[in-house]
Formats: C-alpha cells, sequence, structure tokens
C-alpha cells in the first residue's frame, strides 16, 4: 500500500505540530490523547506495514515521497525503504516510545510545560522514523541531526536551571563533532559511488569497484559519527550528563532509541565495513574498550541514573565489538533486547525518584522492595536480563556477541572474548550493586522521604510489567536468523560446537558469579565494600572522576579554543592589526597635516624668505633641466 | 670703454649704492631719501641708453608721485617704536645667505646665457613722437580701460566708506537709546 | 505586459514610491508607512510574478532590455535576468517590505527621510543585481553606499559617525581601485574590436595575458572581498552592525553583503578566468579562514549584534568556498547560501531589533530565561538559531550541505592526484558546522535559558506584526530547506555557464 | 661684458636686494620701500630688452608698469595706515595673529 511509510513517519510530526501549537491552550486530557495516541498510531502502522513486508516476502517497500534536490546529473531524492532490518527498527522504536509515553503521562502530571513536553517527545519520534526509514544517507542524516535537536531540546526541557541547559548544548556540540566525521564519510561515499542511496552504496561495495582505501575510510568516518550519537569512547562525554532530562526521556533517547542509531548505521551500511577490515578491528576495539571503562566507571556511580547511562554505554560498545567482528545481526539482536530492558531500568528508576520525591542519590536509598513492589519485581527482572542470566533476554544476545568476538572469521580474537567475559562480570555486578543498595538492605533514607514513599500510580507500573514481560521474551525471538538474508552471519575461524556449549555454560557462570559478588560485597548495607574503596583510594578516585576525560577535553580542547578566539582573533587579529592599522593610517595623515600647518607662522619675514626660497628653486629648475 | 659705458658704470654703481645704503639706515625718511637717489640714478641710465620718455616718465612718476605719498605716510606713522630701535628682523642671517644664494643662482644664469641675437634698432626708435604715435594708435584702448577701471574703484570705495559711517551712526544712536533703558 | 517592461519597472517602482513619498506631509508617518510597505509589497508581487516567468535551462540574458546611454563610450543601459541575480533579486524584493515592516515602531525620527532612503537603497540594490553593462553596473555599485551611509549616519547608535564613516570609506576605497581596472578594461575594448562597449557578454570574451588578468582581478576581487566581508578586510561590519538602526542591519545583512560575492560570481572570477584558477587557492584559504575566524570570534563577544555579525562573516565564507569550487555543486550552494544568509540573518537581526526597542541593552549579560517572559520570542529566535547552524530541514543546511559537498567533490580527485591542501580545506570547512553550532547555542543558552532575568520588568511579547514578519522569514527557511529543488532548477543553467567559462581556461573540456 | 649683459646683471641684483631687504628689515614702512626697489629692478631689465630689439610696445608696457606702481603703492599705503592705526606699532611680528 504505497504512502504507507509516509503515513507512518508523518503520525509523530502531526502530532509534534498540534501539540506544539494548541496543546497549551486546550489542556492535558487534549495533550495526552495526541501525544500518546499518535505513537501508538505509528505502532500499529508499523505492524502493518512489517506484516506487509512479511506478506511479501521480506522484498524491501521503497516510496519515493520528492525530490529534494537535482543538481547537474546528480539526483537527491526524499525516499523511505523498508527491509527487514529497518522494520524491526521501526517497531522497536515505536512500540517502545510508545510505551514510554504513556509512562510519561504518569511521571509528567503537573508538569507547567506538559504540552511542550509532549511535543517534543513526538518530534523526537519523527526524526528517529526519519532516521530509521531512510533510504538514503541523507534522509538519514537528517534525521540524525533531527534526534540531536530532540535529545537537546529534551535534556534541557527544565531550562530554567542553567545547567540542566548546558547539559543539553553539551549533548547537542559532542554530537555535532561525530555528524561533522559522518558528513566527511558522506561526501567521501558521494564522491566514490556518485549516489547516496544506502542499497546502491553496499551493492558497490560488495561489486568490488571501490578501492580498499577509500572503504577503510569511509568505514572510519561514518563510525565517528556513530560514536558521537552512541556515545563510544572518544564522544561519550555527554550521555551521562544527558541525565539532566526527565527520566522517560532517558529512558527512550539515551538507552532504547537514539544512541542505537549509530549501531543501525554500522548495521545498515555492513557493505562498506566488509569491504574495509581495519575499520572494522578499530569498531571491535572502541567498542570493547568503551564497554570495559564504563563498567568500572559504573560500579562507582552513586546516582541511580548515572549507573544506568554508563551502564548504557558499555552495553552499547558490545553491540560495536559484534559490528566490529562481522557480526551484524546479532548486534541489532542485542540493541532489540537491550531496548527492554534498559527501557525497563530507566523506567524503573524513574519511579523510585518519584517514589522518593526526587531523590537520586543510592545512598540514601535502601529497602524499597517492600515499599514499591511492582517498581522493584520489574527491575529485579530486568536486572536479571541486563547481567545475563538463562532465561533472560541479555542472556542470549550477549552470549552470542561473546561467541562471535572468540569464533568470527572477521576479527574474532581470544582478546576480544577474554575482556568480554569481564566486562560481562562486571555488568552483572554493577547491576546488582545497584539493586541490592537500592531495593534490599537497610532503608538509609531521609525521614521526611520515607514516610510517604507511595508506588507509582498504574500507567507507570503497567508499563514496567510489559517491559519486563518484553525483557523476559525478547530473548526467544530468532532475530539473527530472521535477518540472516539481508545480515548474513561471519564465516566461523572455528565451529565446534562443544566449545559454544561451554562458552554458553561459562557465560551463565560469569553472571552469577557477579550476582553472588555483588550480595557479598554490598550485603549488608555496603559496609565491605566501602573498605575495600579505602583500600584502593586513588583507583576509587579514577573511577569516581569518570577518568576526568571532561576535564581533559576542557583543557585541551575547550580553553584553548576560547583562548585562541579571544587573544589570538579578537585582541591581537581584530583589535591591533586589523583597526590598528586602520587607524594607524588615519593618524598618520593627521600628523602629516599638522606638520605641514607649521609653516605658516604669521610672520612677513618668514614668508618673504619662502618665497626667495622658491624663486631660487625655480630658476635653478628652469636654467637647469628646461 | 666708451663715453656712455662710463656713464653708465657711474649710473649703475649709483643705483647699487643707494639700494644697499637702504639695508643700513634706521630712519625710514633717510631709506626713501636713498630710494630716491637709486630711481633717480635708474632714469639717468634710461636716459643714457636713449629711452628719454621713459627717463622723463620714471622720474615722474615713481619719484614725484610714488616717493612724495611714502615719505607722507613715513611722516604720518612717525613711530618710534620697536621697529625703530631694532633696524633687522630675526631673519637677518637667514636673509642675507638668501641673497648670496640668489645672487649666485643669477649669476650663474647670466654666465651660461646665450649671447643675443643682434637686432638693428633705427636711431630715432625711442623719439617722443615714434612714442606718441604707438601710444595713440595701438594702445589707447587699453589706457582708457585701465583708467575707466580706476574710476569705478574710486566710487565703489567711497560708496563702501559712506555705508560704514552711517552703520556707525545708528550704532551709536542705538548705543545711546541702549544706556537709557540698560 | 512584457516580461522586460516589468523588468525596468520592478527597478524604477521604488524611485517612483520615493517621488510619491515626497508628497505626503512629515506629520502624518502612518501614511508614509502604509504607501511604502504598498510600494514594496508591489515591487515583491512583481518580482515574484517575473520569477515565475523566468524559464529554467534557457542559456543566456531572459527579459533584456538594452538602450544607448552614452553612445561616444560604447555604454548602455543595459538590464536583464539570469540565473545569478534571479534569487537574489527575490531575496531583496522579499526583505523589502520585512525591513519596513520590522521598522513601524523602530523608527520615530525623520520618518519620511527614512523611507525615502529604503526606496533608495532597493533601487540601487536592484540596480546593482539587474545591471549587465560594467559603467551600470559601477554606478550602482557606487550610489549604494550613499543611501547606507546616511541610514547608519542619522538613525545608528552612540558611536555611528565612526562606525558609518570606517563603513563608507572602506567601501569607497575598494572600489576606486575597480574603477581603475574598468577604465583600464574599457580601454582594452575600445582598441580590440573597434566598436567600444561595456556589456559582460563581450567583456567575458576579451582574451587578456594572465598577467594582465591577475591585476585587474587583484583589483576587483579586492573592492568585492571588502564587501563580502572576507576576513583580513572585515573590521568594518562589526561595527556597522552594532550602530546600524535594525532596518539598517537587516538590509546591510540581508544583501549588501552579497554584493560582494555576486560581485565575484558574475564579474570577479567570470570576466579573468586564467587568474581565477590561479587565485583559487588563496581564496579558498581566505573563506575557510573566514569560516573559523568568524566563528571563533562570535564566541567571545558579549554584544548579541556583534555575535550576528561576526556569523554573517563565518556563514559568507562559505559562499566563497563555494564559488571557488568551479563545480554545479559548489556554486549553486554557494548561491542557495547567500539566500539563505539573507533570510537567517535578517531575521535575527530583526528578533535583536525587537529585544533591543523593548530592553533598550545589546549585552547578553543583562538577559537570562527569555524562554520564560518571552515564550513566543524565544521560539522564533530558536528555530532561527538552528537554521544559522545550518540544522537539516532549514534552508542553512541546504546551502552548507551543497557547498561542503561541491568543496569535496572538487578537492577529491586533486587529492588522488597528490594535491591534498583542498582536501584539508574542505575538511577543516566541515569542522566550522562545529564552531557555528557551538556559539549560536551558546548565544542560545545565554539569552532563552537559565533563570529569568532581563533590564526591564514586565516585558510584552511579540505583536501580530512582528509574530508576521518572522512568521514569513520562517516559512521561507522551511522552504528552501525542504523544497529548494525549483530553485536550484532556475540558477542551474547560469551556474553551468560560471563553470564552464572557467574550467574552459583551465583544461579545455568541461569537468561536471 | 658689454653694456646689455652689466645692466641685466644690475637689474637681477637690485631685484635680489629688493627681495632680501624685505625679509631683513624690521620695519613695515621699508619693507614696502624695498618692494618698490624690485619693482625698479625689474623695469630696468625691461627697459633693456626693449631698448635691444627696438619694440616701441616695450616703452607703452614700461608706461603700464608705471600706472601699476602707482595704483600699488595708492593701496599699499592706505592699508599700512589702518593697520598701524590698530596695531599701533610698525614691527610686522606684532601681527603675525593675521595668519588665521
Amino acid at each position: 500500500m504505497n504512502g504507507l511509510l509516509t503515513l507512518l513517519v508523518l503520525l509523530p510530526l502531526a502530532g509534534f505540530l498540534v501539540n506544539g501549537l494548541l496543546g497549551r491552550r486546550l489542556g492535558p486530557v487534549f495533550v495526552n490523547v495526541v501525544g500518546v495516541g499518535l505513537p501508538l498510531a505509528a505502532f500499529g502502522v508499523a505492524v502493518w506495514a512489517w506484516r506487509i513486508l512479511e506478506a511479501g516476502g521480506g522484498e524491501p517497500l521503497i516510496e519515493t515521497v520528492f525530490t529534494w534536490a537535482l543538481v547537474g546529473e546528480h539526483v537527491f531524492e526524499v525516499s523511505f525503504y523498508l527491509d527487514r532490518l529497518s522494520a524491526v527498527m521501526a517497531l522497536i522504536v515505536t512500540g517502545v516510545g510508545a510505551l514510554i509515553h504513556i509512562y510519561s503521562i504518569g511521571y509528567m502530571k503537573g508538569d507547567e510545560s506538559y504540552a511542550r513536553y509532549f511535543a517534543y517527545l513526538n518530534l523526537f519520534l519523527f526524526f528517529m522514523l526519519l532516521l530509521v526509514l531512510g533510504r538514503s544517507l541523507l534522509v538519514l542524516f537528517v534525521g540524525w541531526e533531527g534526534v540531536g535537536l530532540a535529545s537537546y531540546l529534551l535534556i534541557g526541557f527544565w531550562f530554567q536551571d542553567v545547567d540542566k541547559a548546558r547539559a543539553g548544548r553539551k549533548a547537542f556540540i559532542t554530537n555535532r563533532v561525530g555528524d561533522a566525521g559522518f558528513l566527511l564519510g558522506m561526501f567521501l561515499i558521494f564522491t566514490a559511488v556518485g549516489t547516496l542511496e544506502m542499497d546502491q552504496i553496499n551493492e558497490a561495495f560488495a561489486g568490488g569497484l571501490i578501492p580498499v582505501g577509500i572503504a577503510t575510510a569511509a568505514g572510519i568516518l561514518l563510525f565517528i559519527g556513530a560514536t558521537g550519537k552512541s556515545a563510544q569512547i572518544p564522544l561519550h562525554v555527554w550521555l551521562p550528563d544527558a541525565m539532566a532530562g526527565p527520566t522517560p526521556v532517558s529512558a527512550l533517547i539515551h538507552a532504547a532509541t537514539m544512541v542505537t542509531a549509530g549501531v543501525y548505521l554500522v548495521a545498515r551500511m555492513s557493505g562498506v565495513y566488509l569491504e574495509a577490515p581495519a575499520a572494522s578491528t578499530l569498531i571491535a576495539v572502541i567498542g570493547l574498550l568503551t564497554a570495559f571503562l564504563a563498567a568500572t566507571i559504573a560500579l562507582v556511580q552513586t546516582d541511580i541514573k548515572k549507573v544506568l547511562a554508563y551502564s548504557t554505554i558499555s552495553q552499547l560498545g558490545f553491540m560495536f565489538l559484534a559490528l566490529g567482528v562481522g557480526a551484524y545481526a546479532v548486534a541489532v539482536f542485542h540493541l532489540f533486547t537491550h531496548a527492554f530492558f534498559k527501557a525497563a531500568l530507566f523506567l524503573g528508576a524513574g519511579s523510585v525518584i518519584h517514589a522518593l520525591n526526587g531523590e537520586q542519590d543510592i545512598r540514601r536509598m535502601g529497602g524499597l522492595s517492600r515499599r514499591i513492589p511492582w517498581t522493584s519485581g520489574t527491575f529485579l527482572v530486568a536486572t536479571a536480563a541486563i547481567a545475563g542470566l538463562p532465561p533472560l533476554a541479555g542472556f542470549f544476545s550477549k552470549d552470542e556477541i561473546l561467541w562471535f568476538a572468540l569464533a568470527s572469521g572477521q576479527g574474532g580474537a581470544f582478546w576480544l572474548w577474554l575482556l568480554g567475559s569481564v566486562t560481562a562480570f562486571l555488568t552483572a555486578l554493577y547491576m546488582f550493586r545497584l539493586y541490592w543498595l537500592v531495593f534490599l538492605g537497610r532503608s538509609r533514607m531521609a525521614p521526611e522521604v520515607a514516610e510517604h514513599v507511595h508506588e507509582s500510580p498504574w500507567p507507570m507500573t503497567s508499563v514496567l510489567v510489559v517491559l519486563a514481560v518484553f525483557s523476559v521474551i525478547a530473548g526467544w525471538f530468532a532475530l539473527p536468523q530472521y535477518l540472516a538474508p539481508l545480515l548474513p552471519a561471519p564465516d566461523l575461524r572455528f565451529d565446534w560446537p562443544i566449545l559454544h556449549w561451554a562458552l554458553i555454560v561459562f557465560a551463565v557462570l560469569v553472571a552469577v558469579a557477579g550476582l553472588v559478588a555483588a550480595g557479598v560485597l554490598y550485603g549488608n548495607g555496603g559496609r565491605r565494600a566501602e573498605a575495600i574503596e579505602r583500600r584502593f583510594a586513588r583507583l576509587y578516585r579514577v573511577l569516581a572522576g569518570k577518568y576526568y576525560v571532561d576535564e581533559i577535553y576542557e583543557r585541551l580542547l575547550q580553553r584553548p579554543w576560547l583562548w585562541i578566539s579571544d587573544r589570538v582573533f579578537l585582541r591581537l587579529g581584530d583589535r591591533i592589526l586589523l583597526d590598528g592599522s586602520l587607524h594607524g593610517l588615519a593618524a598618520l595623515a593627521r600628523r602629516g597635516a599638522e606638520v605641514l600647518a607649521r609653516v605658516q607662522t604669521g610672520s612677513l619675514h618668514w614668508y618673504a624668505w619662502m618665497t626667495l626660497l622658491g624663486l631660487v628653486a625655480v630658476l635653478i629648475w628652469m636654467w637647469r633641466y628646461v | 670703454m666708451t663715453i656712455e659705458t662710463v656713464f653708465l658704470m657711474v649710473f649703475a654703481l649709483g643705483s647699487l649704492t643707494g639700494a644697499v645704503a637702504m639695508f643700513f639706515l634706521r630712519h625710514p625718511m633717510r631709506v626713501a631719501l636713498a630710494l630716491i637717489g637709486t630711481m633717480v640714478s635708474l632714469a639717468a641710465i634710461y636716459a643714457q641708453l636713449g629711452m628719454h620718455v621713459i627717463a622723463v616718465f620714471q622720474v615722474l612718476v615713481y619719484v614725484g608721485a610714488v616717493m612724495v605719498f611714502m615719505i607722507y605716510a613715513i611722516m604720518l606713522l612717525d613711530v618710534r617704536d620697536r621697529s625703530f630701535t631694532e633696524r633687522f628682523s630675526p631673519l637677518l642671517v637667514a636673509g642675507l645667505a638668501g641673497l648670496l644664494l640668489l645672487l649666485g643662482v643669477l649669476i650663474d644664469g647670466l654666465l651660461r646665457g646665450q649671447p643675443f641675437p643682434a637686432v638693428d634698432v633705427p636711431p630715432d626708435a625711442f623719439s617722443v613722437s615714434t612714442f606718441a604715435i604707438v601710444f595713440m594708435e595701438q594702445f589707447w584702448v587699453y589706457f582708457a580701460l585701465t583708467a575707466v577701471l580706476l574710476l569705478v574703484a574710486e566710487i565703489a570705495a567711497s560708496a563702501v566708506i559712506d555705508i560704514r559711517r552711517r552703520g556707525q551712526d545708528v550704532a551709536a544712536v542705538r548705543a545711546e537709546r541702549g544706556d537709557d533703558h540698560g | 505586459m512584457s516580461e522586460a517592461l516589468a523588468l525596468n519597472l520592478l527597478l524604477f517602482l521604488p524611485v517612483i514610491g520615493g517621488v510619491l513619498l515626497l508628497a505626503l506631509p512629515e506629520r502624518r508617518a502612518d501614511l508614509v508607512r502604509g504607501l511604502a510597505m504598498v510600494v514594496l509589497l508591489a515591487q515583491l508581487a512583481l518580482a515574484a510574478w517575473l520569477y515565475l516567468r523566468f524559464q529554467a535551462g534557457v542559456p543566456g540574458l531572459q527579459f533584456e532590455t538594452r538602450l544607448p546611454w552614452i553612445p561616444a563610450w560604447g555604454v548602455h543601459y543595459h538590464i536583464a535576468l539570469d540565473g545569478l541575480n534571479l534569487l537574489l533579486v527575490l531575496l531583496t524584493a522579499f526583505l523589502g517590505p520585512i525591513v519596513v515592516a520590522g521598522a513601524f515602531t523602530s523608527i520615530t525620527k525623520d520618518v519620511k527621510l527614512f523611507h525615502g532612503m529604503v526606496m533608495f537603497i532597493q533601487f540601487t540594490m536592484l540596480g546593482t543585481f539587474l545591471a549587465q553593462d560594467l559603467f551600470l553596473f559601477y554606478v550602482f555599485w557606487e550610489a549604494m553606499l550613499i543611501p547606507m551611509f546616511l541610514m547608519i549616519g542619522i538613525w545608528g547608535g552612540e558611536r555611528r559617525i565612526y562606525a558609518t564613516l570606517k563603513f563608507f570609506l572602506y567601501t569607497a576605497f575598494g572600489s576606486i581601485l575597480m574603477l581603475a581596472a574598468i577604465i583600464y578594461l574599457a580601454h582594452t575594448v575600445l582598441s580590440a574590436d573597434g566598436t567600444p562597449s561595456f556589456a559582460f557578454a563581450d567583456l567575458y570574451e576579451l582574451g587578456l595575458g594572465v598577467q594582465v588578468q591577475t591585476l585587474l582581478l587583484a583589483a576587483f576581487a579586492l573592492s568585492f572581498a571588502i564587501k563580502v566581508p572576507m576576513v583580513p578586510l572585515h573590521t568594518w561590519l562589526p561595527d556597522a552592525h552594532v550602530e546600524a538602526p535594525t532596518a539598517g542591519s537587516v538590509i546591510l545583512a540581508g544583501v549588501l553583503l552579497k554584493m560582494g560575492t555576486y560581485g565575484f560570481l558574475k564579474l570577479g572570477f567570470p570576466l579573468f578566468p586564467d587568474a581565477a584558477l590561479l587565485a583559487t587557492p588563496l581564496i579558498m584559504t581566505l573563506a575557510v579562514i573566514s569560516i573559523i575566524y568568524g566563528a571563533g570570534l562570535a564566541l567571545v563577544q558579549d554584544d548579541i549584534k556583534k555575535i550576528i555579525a561576526y556569523s554573517s562573516v563565518s556563514h559568507l565564507g562559505y559562499v566563497m568556498l563555494g564559488l571557488v569550487t568551479y563545480n554545479l555543486l559548489g556554486v549553486q550552494g554557494a548561491i542557495i547560501q547567500m539566500v539563505s544568509h539573507g533570510l537567517v540573518a535578517g531575521g535575527l537581526f530583526l528578533m535583536v531589533g525587537m529585544i533591543y526597542e523593548r530592553c533598550h541593552s545589546r549585552d547578553l549579560a543583562d538577559y537570562g530565561g527569555l524562554a520564560k517572559l518571552l515564550p513566543a520570542y524565544s521560539v522564533f529566535f530558536m528555530i532561527l538559531t538552528l537554521a544559522a547552524i545550518g540544522l537539516p530541514t532549514t534552508s542553512g543546511f541546504t546551502g552548507e550541505f551543497l557547498v561542503l559537498l561541491g568543496a569535496f567533490h572538487s578537492a577529491w580527485p586533486q587529492f588522488e592526484q597528490g594535491v591534498s591542501y583542498p582536501l584539508v580545506l574542505a575538511s577543516l570547512a566541515v569542522l566550522g558546522i562545529v564552531l557555528g553550532a557551538l556559539y549560536m547555542l551558546r548565544l542560545a543558552r545565554r539569552l532563552l535559558f537559565g533563570e529569568a532575568r532581563a533590564p526591564v520588568a514586565g516585558l510584552r511579547d511579540l505583536s501580530l506584526r512582528e509574530m508576521g514578519i518572522l512568521g514569513v522569514l520562517v516559512l521561507a527557511v522551511f522552504y528552501i530547506g525542504l523544497f529548494p529543488n525549483d530553485f536550484l532548477q532556475k540558477t542551474e543553467q547560469a551556474a553551468m555557464e560560471y563553470q564552464e567559462r572557467i574550467l574552459a581556461a583551465r583544461d579545455g573540456e568541461v569537468e561536471r | 661684458m658689454d653694456d646689455t649683459t652689466f645692466l641685466l646683471a644690475l637689474s637681477g641684483m637690485l631685484f635680489a636686494l629688493g627681495l632680501v631687504g624685505v625679509i631683513v628689515r624690521r620695519n613695515l614702512l621699508v619693507m614696502l620701500m624695498f618692494l618698490e626697489l624690485m619693482l625698479n629692478g625689474v623695469i630696468l631689465s625691461l627697459v633693456v630688452f626693449t631698448q635691444m630689439l627696438g619694440a616701441e610696445a616695450g616703452a607703452v608696457l614700461v608706461f603700464l608698469v608705471f600706472v601699476v606702481a602707482a595704483a600699488e603703492i595708492a593701496i599699499a599705503v592706505p592699508i599700512l595706515l589702518l593697520l598701524v592705526r590698530t596695531g599701533r606699532t610698525l614691527d610686522p611680528g606684532a601681527y603675525a595673529g593675521l595668519k588665521g
């Protein structure tokens, strides 16, 4: 049915426009209907489109909307492309998105700019769908920057607080750095291939027409864009600060959908990366490094949302590890499962914060499981899922990643698997630490907070339950096989099923070890953990300081640029050199005039003498030279 | 060395001494007399050259009219102020240097000048009659014009003076009345 | 009515308007404003009609009028529309009514003279764009300075005398060199084919030696570079903008700055192709320096108008970069960027004017949290800020994307032949979009977010008139952002000719 | 050195002395007289050339110069009188303020 994808994309846009313009005047109920109704409708359309896709046997649906620009023989078209990969992404975006919208009704009740919140959220869905369904890199880039804008607006939603506005700006600038890399990659591909349509690009690269050098360069540049958006090592600094936004925003944008855009990009452009082994190994290494370092930082964080933020960065690192070793389908599978349990965790955290009336510091929580049972239950399920305990979703996807990290023919290596397993252990450790400190043990809550802890209203808890359920069953969808025709699994270096099963068992043991270690360390109020922290005080300070990455950037990038702009460009360049020379010329003219004026002394004798000199000069000139 | 050259030399020397004397004489009247001496020597030179009309007019106009008028001025402005006590201006040395420079240039000019092609001059070229004929036939127009211009200048001058005087009278009257109201 | 006649009417409409203005009594300011609005709206309608009638893909000039003006020197009154000036004429006509509407409340002194000046500026600017005769071009080019000089001088801020003198002398100095070059050109044309002619078409065919071309290009380029402004010659812009009244700033940023780049596009490079090719690395370097230098300076200013003035330097750096790429993407991107900057910078200056009208302060430190006090104002300000950053779906993105793509597209083959310098410059230019985001968001954060404070209490939000103006501007920005194809089709033919004229000089064949 | 060169030299000297006199002497009246001396020097050279070339027009021209000289002094002296009536001195230094 032509126009379906366009409808899917335009629904959230309509939500943004209607709420943006009329929302304030027509009251929260109208905002709820539009703000939540349209994403749900979008989810329905997405499911319908997916069924059509399946009915057509996986044939991609292509819809050309209009020609954006026609320059010479270069054609830039705005067209949508639905194949299995983008269908999965669209379903996640609209599905989890709709759930989070429902959750937001409860969470944001009573906020004075209620309509604006839902308008921005719908705007985000519009741009995310544009990103996911776009056929050409240009449309993807429009969605790419659009979600950057939406996250900027939503992080700085409570703009009265200067820090939140500054966090929003930091997020946008860091994303923008990634986008600069993305643009360069896009230009390179355009120059090499001549078009920006992603499917044609994959064919061109697969066809071997493009030299490896260009493929590697394009791969790395696009990866820079991905690190910006998916908060990998060099450009991850913005995600922890992005927690300044409302919690549902963190859940939707900074956990489930936007940050996975980078993963989607690399998966979609698998054609390029298959031709560029160097780029793939770079991705794997950076992904793993990010995963490991983020996990270590998460261990010592005291703010509940910061822990989850670093956990997201770590899980994204895992996905990039999978992409790096060529297991594109597995990465998307992990993305799929991660969307559910991470959204559940964040919304759970939101519910905890809502219950404790804004308290976010886990050192002043504890013993909440009895007070807010539904939240604690769903949180436990999600924690188990992310830790990778067997029946749940996390176990299936993470285990696949570790297996391909070891065995993949395209760059699989033992140390990748080893560090991956250590990170898996750390993941289990910090997640259960979080659970232990927040829900179990003695209550360390401030008295006035403690007595009116209340369970969240039903819209919030119902969403939590749904997400918890999906966190369980998500693993059972055999997504890698479903995406196989599109993203073939890499050929294995060695295929010994016994080793595979052994690794699975080992992975479970690692997860359980993590759980036990957390229990031991943080069992009775975390006293034993504090002892260890005191002994390794210096290491603890480095981890707590997040490896001082922000300070390094501030000193290496921000301050020099400000210094150059102010001292070199403004003071030296403009004021002294340019304006100075102008004023110098003017002064020169004025002083010259003064010197000449001194000849008029007023004395007749002087004038006569001047006349005599003039006469002499004329005579000499006349007689000698004429 | 013909007799004429000797006479010329004498008169030239006369005019030069007069001119140089003007530098040193303190009282303007004596300077005026020295100048008259110079002018008369010049008239003599003109006569010696055969330009009798010019010589006569030189004496008549210059000495007669110009210097007399100057002497009246000197009589009216008999002021014994600083210009009397200090004869020379602050630029004395500069002036003398200028003099040497100028003379040097003039002499250099003269020495390098090409000799003049001799033109045969009829002996009575500059008699009174030829002067009168030439004056009356060709050039009377210019002199008539000059005369008219001078006349216009005088009328204008008197008109200006008249306006100014009447203005001053009115101002004077107003000043008196002003004092009453003041 | 034939199009050529309409074009002449378009040009002389402001003059007629100016004359009618004289008839109105000075007291009746509203009548004066009404008439000015009517005349300029008529001009806009005419320009829009001509735009629609303009056929894409037709080579050469359209709606031409060519009358002998000074036969002795071969000077003709020769005006016409072609792909290069079409959009700029439309932009000038579009900004006219906006400027007058924007100045309803801010201009109270000498209202009649002010609107006379606006008419005069419109007339001279349109003249410069439409002129196809070098002599006529130069006459309008110089005439344009007078109204601008008076507008800043009379209705400006405190240091207006210094600012307007600096502006006038700077630009006039540049033009004198150009005059010398024109005279030389006229001289060579005379001797070349006997019949003296100033028409661009003849001048393009003039095969001058490279050495001569370089000198002439230097003279032309200096005059245009001052107008653009390119970095070393830009110090007049911040002063002129800070001291100019809102209307003056909008015209200055909206159209006057485009004179320089249009000069390069129409006259500078096509007339002297060999010299242009020699000068390309230099101009490309200056363009990228302008981008980064402008972005840097905009970051450390505390005066809002100066921030936007320096952002203009940065944005026009992109335009210059686009011009020297000599491929269709870059050149058409440059033209779109010119129009986009006209709309965005014009809009931003209007908004600064509106806040200045309310609070009489341009210092960023006095403001904060306007989003709370003036919600409608903040929405429009945020949209224009995003357009200035070049966010997709806005016109800023269309311009920047095509320019950067063009720059990369022309730099890559050179990189493969070993010349890596243009590629480095193209990458630095892409870095520019980050710097752009840096200073614009700093401005937005300091102005709109944070705790609400403003020098004057009890601010009232945008009036209907102000919202109308900004609404029209924002619609135009989004239209060019989403549907630029129509504009691109109409300018493609002229851009192709420009490109062929220059590349033909290099290697004879045309590289698309 | 025939007569004409000698007389021309004399006219040059008279002119030079006149000019230097104006520079050197302090008294305004004396400066006026030196002006007259300069004029006489010029008239002398005019006469010498007229005599050499035998041009009657030269004589008429000399006559005109006399007229001009008379007119010139007729104007110079009254101006001087008015000037001195206000400045009360003949020293040109006192009138330096007139430079404007």
